[in-house]
């Protein structure tokens, strides 16, 4: 499962999913609205997605991952969008591997990716009557400038 | 004389927000690069500051290089530094 | 939570207390029985504890890993003994955090000490009907041969 | 004459399974150190072979010193390597 949705995200149906036997190490992240940001207290969320680009990118982000690291099994990511509470998961993330080691670097590796790569685009909804749309300076990828086969990987 | 050409480029976020429109339309006489129309889009929209120098372009919902020269028929998109996770 | 237990882990009750609203990451590990072992085929585990004794190191695991990474608000361990089947949870990890970088380092560490040093032990039963105690040479923390005191921390 | 010194030490995972029982009983006219107690034990089942420099002693549910002079009275344990995870 890997998916780009307006629905809020079945975490239970992902764990279980999740169960592999052969699989020693599941890990999970989930990526949950937080009530303040830089001192701001947030009452709410909503994401943007470019969303047919979304679920492309997401996709390339996990092949990406299985590739180096094969040994994982089964990887899961959903990401929603639209409005969201604190508290609410925005992203929700299963990784799966005989051995932890694999787990945690792959799982680290797609949440920074998406982070850089999807189209999905946070604003933030302030108790002040404040909203901000978040666009971190680091957060794009200056390699997707270039194309893939000019790049050294 | 050569026919107008037309590049519809989706809008997101800040951008869609600042513009007030889903799309911004570029009309010219020659074909663009990547990297034209992102100068063009934001010479016509210099109160976006820093966004220009961090705003990528996407064509058929892929990233691509900054000199490909892009067809008035791609699907285009700006896509501005992405904050999900 | 900070728990070794005989009983089957709710890991649905743990996920539910791992959300706190100041927090941007909740990460979970999940170790599951593997059906296979260096290519014997696994069909049940049991584990061994020095119960009182697992507890108190598994507390301390957890203690030093806040005091290391005071930024996590919530860390729940929960650790099982006796038998258990092909898929299921031995041990369960939450570890919550206003960013995520803190909470994979502080889940790392936790699932990394327990191997070493809480008093756990896993017996595995092959399919072809034989049985071994599994006593990793790596597994053991010779720091512990000394007193905390004499440790350079 | 003195009175004989009696350390009861439990037993867990293959080196409970070696001896057949939970609990490893010394005896001796001298107290010793947590080092020399380990020892004396696989002294007596040199079949044990590596667990032998693995092992470890826990004294009242803690690790402790090698050195430490060992009371009667305390709760011993030797702590094979661990697997749990």
């Amino acid at each position: 499962m890997i998916s780009v949705t307006r629905e809020p995200i079945d975490t239970a149906t992902l764990d279980k999913n999740a169960v592999d036997p052969a699989c020693g190490a599941v890990l999970t992240f989930s990526g949950t609205v937080r009530n303040s940001h830089h001192h701001h207290l947030v009452k709410m969320l909503s994401y943007e997605a470019y969303e047919p680009m979304a679920q492309r990118e997401l996709e390339k982000v996990v092949a990406e991952c299985k590739r180096r690291w094969p040994d994982l099994r089964k990887v899961q990511v959903v990401h929603r969008f639209g409005k969201m509470d604190v508290t609410e998961s925005s992203v929700y993330i299963t990784v799966s591997s005989p051995h932890r080691g694999d787990a945690f670097v792959g799982l680290r590796y797609i949440i920074d990716n998406i982070k850089k790569d999807v189209p999905l685009w946070k604003k933030e909804f302030y108790e002040n009557g404040e909203s901000e749309w978040l666009h971190p300076e680091d957060g794009c990828s200056p390699d997707h400038l270039t194309l893939r086969e000019d790049v050294n990987v | 004389m050569s026919e107008a050409i037309l590049y519809t480029v989706k809008l997101f976020a800040s951008l869609k927000e600042h513009v007030g429109r889903e799309e911004w339309v570029y009309e010219g006489d020659v074909a663009l690069t990547a990297k034209e129309l992102l100068h063009a889009f934001f010479d016509q929209y210099p109160d976006l500051g820093k966004l220009r120098i961090a705003t990528r372009i996407a064509v058929n919902q892929a990233f691509c290089h900054e000199d490909l020269s892009v067809n008035p028929d791609d699907e285009l998109a700006f896509i501005p530094p992405v904050s999900g996770g």
